[in-house]
């Protein structure tokens, strides 16, 4: 059996994903990364492992990627997340050529081509970082949990306007708008239709082509879906929730087989 | 006579009892939450309690802080910049430079002996929230916010943070950690861009010394020692700092009180 | 000691020299040259042989970076405008430009004008001058106009080094700063050519040292580091060629140079340009004050603040990635940089045009977090040298 | 100006405005819309005709020589600001920043970029392609905006170099030797861009038609100087950050054509009828400030009411200067020797106005204090303009230091609503006007 694994090594989670040579998922793992990158990716390799009940020596390459990409020492390439996502995105779905990620601290449009390689990028500038972060906070401060979001944002009846990029000063729109006595669900929408306002012009930039697949974090909440395919004017495919954390991890190790399929016909050759 | 004043923070809310002396004779601290309104009402209630007073016995009552006009028992609004500077000169009368490091905004404020605004400067745009760098760092690190103060006074080479921008502030500590930099020292150059940045409010007012801080980072004894480094001068706090806000409103709203009695007694309708 | 610890002492000694804010090279020449007097400059152009003839030492002012925080510049200056015209405040208020008996600066946006008044108000004894350099450069009047201006600069240098500025001085001064130029082209070709014999961080380190120390040390620091990088033994590695462009006026942080060089060569640039604004030498004959006001026309490179219909900027970059045999560009401009973040969408436009692969950042000089700049440039890296990611 | 001056001007020139009526209250206005209206009609129709349009800018537009040819001119920045007052400014930003644009820039710059891509389809009509563009370098975002133009159209571009203020110490005078070196270049390049004008238009320079122009901007300028004048008087019969935009808008777009200075007589009689009627320009006038930066735009409702909440008015801005295309102050074109008298000007006016008058502004400000005895002054920063925003902290405290006047600093944008927090700007301007207050109470005490 020939396996290769991808480690996505998350500044909070670590996730690490073993496949096969036709590229089926065999088994998983998520973790949370804690202080050391290194110990994270060696325990997400082994659980992994286990999971698709294989032996260490099945493997026979590893791709890291994410935060800590760089120090996962017993790596055999390091690979950044965006080509690992749009190599998982044309894995599951291999006529997507525009990938829009919501994750935490940064939002990342991809177009890729027909093979899932990378052809244009763009992430969030600096002012508009922290979308993720500010969707929480607002949670907090209309005296709810994140997981509360999904509901709150549905039950609005007229989302208030949040019209600031910058998310400190959208973060304060969202105190004065309770201090103007809107309902949380309004306040709770309105930041959702802003993010997603946002991360729709962030597809633009990069000349978008059908079929397009939506992932990251934020994916949680349902008005992000459908604004985003309101504005655009498109439909996304989506990941399921489970596999969608581990795009990154999965991208990864697809791109080890590949990079290991080519090593050994070099060898061979 | 008895008046009162109710400080609407974004996090918290603060409100005081005082009487004509003026003195402080009630006060109540409650966090903010989605209601303003209820939470105005319920900290006002909470320091009639703490007075051992009822609502008919207060004769005015005036709102500040971002949600002033939620309190909608008060007579009228004044904003918390007018409201700190009243209530620093109350609590140090040789104050002359207030610093309000708040949740939303900062604000430096030259006064007059009386307490009156001679002048006054809020942060700009990109330093924004600044109040909020301790929450990053306190998070960033899991430590509560009480401890970060006496930490950073243990740093031996504090880092240089640069960034201008609260959104950043957390990626930049846990950027610093990552190189292997120690956390008291991450933590002073956390206090020192706040100091920085204050400093600057400051000079756009033109500080002159007594130097009074008031709201939430007042307790935040390592900022108070890096003021008084880099400003050269004696920094004014004290545990009512937090009630700054509140105790300006009651003092205008005893202002207000006083003019009401006048005009009473000439039989004339107040302003 | 061997030629490589020879090399890494000279450039750690760069190194330190440029990140080190107190400008101890100038504070050291002024210690041999008590009653030398020095001029500095801000970005982009300033014709340095002016200043040298006449004795004083011209220094580049060029933003603070990361080793500078600012306690005194945001009471004067408002939010949205760029870190070096903030950080090169921050150096004066903060006294560490005490030396200075004259401060140039250009109009090459609105935020460098603005500036000058700040400084006028905060300095009211110290010479602030704005050297108005012309943007109708092709018109026929642009060349005696500059040299009216470079001579109106020339009276007050004068006046302040108590000294004249002679024809024979000012040709010797074009001489030694043609030598300058020369010795920077060398190093330029050095990174086109072989650039694995020198790093992207080390030619910048070596090239901005030259406007913080006497011209006459550089060009013999430059000699020795050439003859140093040449007998250095590293080999290619498999990396893309690319352009870096955007560094012509705010400067990005040496440790994000090194994260671009990890994943490519940057095998040209435009970072301070102004240090190599004329491209060859100016004649040491004629009238050298005109063939200076004229070599900032027809012997010069281009900036996004410089216009001159006869130099389409984006023509331009394109024979730079040309010329230096690039795979790719990096097109980036600095948060806030009005002219650098216009021109960044015609360079992109232009490339695409050229099917030119690049990539669009945006930087600060005072960034110390490069985790997004590093997965930007190392996933561009994987998409041109991997055929499968 | 005395009274006697007035209406001499106003009998000589013999129109209806001389009559002390009712009807005069509001005159302006609907003459303002008239021009406006008037102003769009020729640029839509040159756009169907084809014939050919500058696009200029407020600060050195070169007005005098393009009327001379009869070159009807486009004036972006109010094209720009009209979008943002319509609340229409979003989606042409949105257009400009999904083409690639950054949010860092100027506002205007994208608003225009926007409506170019979207096919030039602005809600008061349809602009015309640029065949010539004119951008002094009193901004230099001008001329980064035109090389934009000169991509789009391939259109000739013309930079106006105006050196400006040297730096410390005072401005230029007549006498000074550099003024002499600057205006011999400035003409030099005026008599460059008359052959440009020339080679455009098939048309030979008529040097007769230039002198009958600046003679209107002779006349234009001299009731623009009276028109603001006018605001010293208690309470200040127009709102500096309202009409005076109006007036901004036609001195621009009517420089050098006699509906220009017709237009300013109309608003000269009205103002003096406010003034004999006690008619201010808010019900109830208690602090009289001085506008330093534009208003926000898309918020100028609600930017104005902040103030007008208080009793504040603006009662002068510095915006009316340099923006009104420095004529604040009058001018003299010598008509004997037109080109040399044009370069003379536009330099003076650039320097003293429109780039040293904004960066050395202080002292015009301090005069201005005293003579339109101003309680406060509000520095409105704007992210899109470098030009203006850069210095106001350090201004605002010289002030302050030196002349003990009161100075509001607010920060938002011109045409983007993204950067207008009202929460933050109203909890400014409410401290700052119970500052003013308590100020004025300590006075009266």
């Amino acid at each position: 059996m020939s396996a290769t694994v991808g480690i996505d090594v998350g500044s909070t989670y670590t996730k690490a994903v073993v496949t096969d040579e036709t590229g089926a998922i065999l088994g998983s793992t998520s973790l949370p990364t804690g202080y050391n990158f290194e110990r994270a990716a060696e325990r997400a390799l082994t659980e992994a492992v286990e999971a698709a009940d294989l032996s260490r020596d099945d493997v026979d390459y590893v791709a890291a990627t994410g935060y800590g990409r760089h120090m996962v020492p017993f790596r055999d390439l390091a690979i950044t997340e965006l080509t690992c996502h749009a190599r998982a995105a044309h894995g599951l779905f291999p006529d997507a050529r525009t990938v829009l990620d919501v994750g935490g601290q940064t939002v990342k449009a991809i177009r890729m081509d027909g093979l899932g390689r990378v052809k244009a990028f763009r992430l969030n500038d600096k002012c508009a970082a922290g979308s993720g972060a500010f969707l929480e906070k607002t949670a907090r401060y209309l005296g709810y949990e994140p997981s509360d979001i999904p509901r709150l944002a549905d039950e609005a009846s007229d989302p208030a306007e949040v019209s600031s990029v910058c998310a400190v000063f959208a973060e304060s729109e969202v105190i004065n708008h309770l201090a103007a006595g809107r309902s949380a669900e309004d306040v709770c929408a309105g930041a959702v239709v802003a993010l997603a306002g946002r991360a729709g012009q962030l597809v633009k930039r990069v000349k978008p082509e059908p079929t397009y697949v939506l992932s990251g974090g934020l994916t949680f909440v349902p008005l992000m879906r459908r604004m985003l395919e309101e504005s655009l004017k498109v439909t996304f495919l989506m990941p399921d929730a489970e596999l969608g954390i581990h795009l990154g991890a999965l991208g990864a190790s697809l791109l080890a087989r590949q990079r290991y399929q080519k090593l050994s016909e070099l060898s061979s050759a | 006579m008895l008046v009162a004043g109710v400080d609407v923070g974004s996090t918290q809310t603060k409100a005081v009892v005082m009487d004509d002396e003026p003195k402080v004779i009630g006060r109540s601290l409650t966090d903010t939450g989605a209601r303003l309104d209820e939470a105005a009402q319920t900290a006002f209630e909470l320091s009639l309690e703490d007075a051992g007073v009822s609502e008919a016995d207060v004769t005015a009552v005036i709102g500040t802080g971002y949600g002033r006009f939620r309190v909608e028992f008060g007579d009228t609004q004044v904003t918390e910049i007018s409201c700190h500077a009243r209530g620093a000169v109350y609590l140090f009368p040789h104050t002359r430079s207030v610093l309000d490091i708040g949740g939303q905004d900062t604000k430096a404020i030259r006064v007059g002996e009386v307490g009156q605004v001679l002048d006054f400067c809020m942060n700009d745009k990109c330093s924004a929230g600044t109040g909020r760098f301790l929450g990053a760092a306190s998070q960033a690190l899991e430590i509560p916010l009480g401890e970060l103060g006496p930490l950073a006074l243990t740093a031996v080479d504090p880092v240089t943070m640069t960034t201008t921008c609260t959104v950043f502030a957390e990626s930049e500590i846990l950027g610093w950690l990552a190189l292997g930099r120690k956390t008291e020292d991450v933590l002073k150059g956390v206090h020192m861009a706040i100091a920085s940045r204050s400093l600057s409010l400051l000079r756009r007012v033109g500080m002159e010394p007594e130097i009074t801080f008031t709201g939430g980072v007042a307790r935040n004894v390592a900022m108070v020692s890096l003021m008084e480094e880099l400003t050269g001068s004696v920094i004014n706090f004290s545990e009512e700092s937090h009630f700054c806000g509140a105790i300006g409103a009651s003092l205008y709203a005893l202002d207000r009180a006083l003019v009401g009695a006048a005009a009473d007694a000439e039989g004339g309708m107040t302003p | 000691m061997s030629a490589q610890a020879q090399l890494s002492e000279l450039l750690d000694g760069c190194r330190a020299l440029i990140e080190d804010p107190e400008f101890p090279a100038v504070r050291r020449w002024l210690e041999a040259n008590r009653d030398g007097r020095v001029l500095g400059h801000f970005q982009v152009y300033f014709p340095e042989e002016i200043a040298h003839a006449a004795g004083m030492l011209p220094i580049k002012i060029a933003g603070g970076g990361t080793r500078v925080q600012i306690r005194q510049a945001d009471a004067r200056i408002a939010a949205f405008v760029c870190s070096i015209i903030r950080s090169s405040l921050e150096l004066g208020l903060s006294g560490r430009l005490d030396f200075l008996s004259m401060f140039v600066t250009h109009p090459i946006c609105d935020a460098a004008r603005n500036s000058c008044g700040v400084w006028a108000r905060n300095y009211p004894t110290m010479r602030c001058q704005v050297l108005y350099f012309p943007h109708n450069a092709r018109s026929a009047h642009a060349v005696p106009y500059l040299r009216d201006e470079y001579e109106r600069i020339a009276h007050i240098v004068e006046e302040i080094a108590g000294r004249r500025i002679t024809d024979e001085a000012l040709r010797a001064s074009i001489a030694l700063f043609n030598e300058n130029r020369a010795l920077l082209r060398e190093l330029y070709r050095m990174k086109r050519e072989t650039p694995w014999l020198v790093t992207s961080v080390e030619a910048h380190i070596l090239a901005r040292a030259a406007g913080l120390m006497p011209r006459e040390e550089h060009n013999a620091l430059m000699r020795r580091a050439l003859e140093l990088l040449a007998e250095r033994d590293a080999k290619p590695q498999d990396k893309v060629r690319v352009v870096f462009e955007g560094g012509f006026c705010e400067q990005p942080p040496l440790d994000m140079l090194a994260v671009i060089q990890d994943a490519c060569y940057v095998v040209d640039d435009d970072l301070l340009i102004g240090l190599r604004w004329l491209t060859d030498d100016v004649p040491t004959e004629g009238d050298p004050m005109t063939e200076l006001a004229r070599a900032y026309f027809d012997r010069s490179s281009y900036s996004p603040v410089q216009r001159d219909p006869s130099k389409p900027k984006e023509r331009m970059l394109i024979e730079r990635i040309q010329s230096a045999k690039a795979d790719a560009a990096i097109v980036a401009a600095a948060k806030m940089c009005e002219p650098g973040l216009e021109e960044q969408v015609a360079y992109s436009r232009a490339l695409d045009e050229a099917r030119i692969p690049h990539l669009v950042l945006e930087f600060e000089e005072k960034m110390t977090v490069f985790e997004q700049v590093r997965m930007e440039v190392e996933t561009f890296a994987e998409s041109l040298l991997f055929e499968f990611a | 100006m005395t009274e006697a001056d007035a209406s001499t001007r106003t009998a000589a020139s013999g129109d209806r405005a001389a009559a002390p009526h009712a009807e005069l209250i509001g005159a302006t206005r609907s003459e303002s819309h008239r021009l406006i209206e008037s102003w769009w009609q020729e640029l839509t129709e040159s756009e169907q005709s084809g014939r050919p349009v500058a696009n200029v800018f407020v600060m050195g537009s070169l007005a005098e020589i393009l009327r001379s040819f009869d070159i009807p001119m486009s004036f972006p920045e109010i094209t720009g600001l009209q979008t943002a007052v319509r609340g229409r400014s979003m989606e042409y930003l949105l257009a400009a920043e999904d083409y690639g644009y950054s949010p860092d820039i100027c506002g205007y710059v994208k608003v225009d970029v926007g409506l170019h891509l979207t096919g030039r389809e602005h809600p008061n009509g349809r602009l015309p392609e640029p065949a010539l563009a004119i951008a002094a370098n009193t901004c230099t975002t001008y001329i980064k905006w035109a090389e934009i133009w000169e991509r789009m159209y391939g259109c000739p571009v013309f930079v106006l170099d105006l050196p400006g203020w040297r730096g410390s110490g005072s401005g230029p005078g007549a006498e000074d030797e550099t003024f002499r070196n600057d205006v011999r270049y400035v003409e030099g390049q005026l008599r460059e861009l008359i052959a440009l004008c020339e080679e455009l238009t098939g048309k030979p320079f008529d040097v007769d038609r230039l002198r009958e122009v600046m003679g209107e901007v002779n006349l234009l300028a001299g009731l623009y100087r009276d028109v603001i004048a006018e605001n010293k008087h208690h309470p200040a019969p127009f709102n500096a950050m309202l009409d005076g935009i109006n007036y901004m808008g036609i001195a621009n777009a009517y420089r050098g054509h006699p509906e220009g200075s017709r237009f300013m007589r109309v608003a000269l009689a009205e103002l003096r009828e406010r003034v004999r009627l006690g008619m201010g320009a808010i019900p109830e006038e208690k602090f009289r400030l001085l506008g330093v930066g534009p208003a926000c735009y898309a918020q100028f409702r609600r930017f104005l009411e902040l103030f007008a909440e208080w009793g504040g008015v603006f009662v002068h801005s510095e915006y009316m200067g340099y923006a009104g295309g420095g004529i604040d102050e009058g001018i003299e074109y010598d008509l004997d020797r037109p080109v040399e008298s044009l370069a003379e000007q536009i330099l003076l006016t650039s320097v003293r106005r429109m780039s040293g008058g904004i960066f050395f502004s202080q002292e015009w400000q301090a005069e201005v204090v005293r003579e339109w005895d101003i309680d406060g002054i509000c520095f409105h920063g704007v992210k899109s303009c470098r030009t203006v925003s850069t210095g106001q902290p350090d201004v605002r405290e010289w002030q302050m230091r030196n002349h003990d006047t009161p100075g509001l600093f607010i920060q938002s944008d011109l045409v983007d609503g993204r950067l207008w927090s009202e929460a933050q700007i109203k909890n400014r301007i409410d401290a700052f006007f119970e500052a003013l207050a308590s100020r004025k109470a300590a006075l009266r005490r």
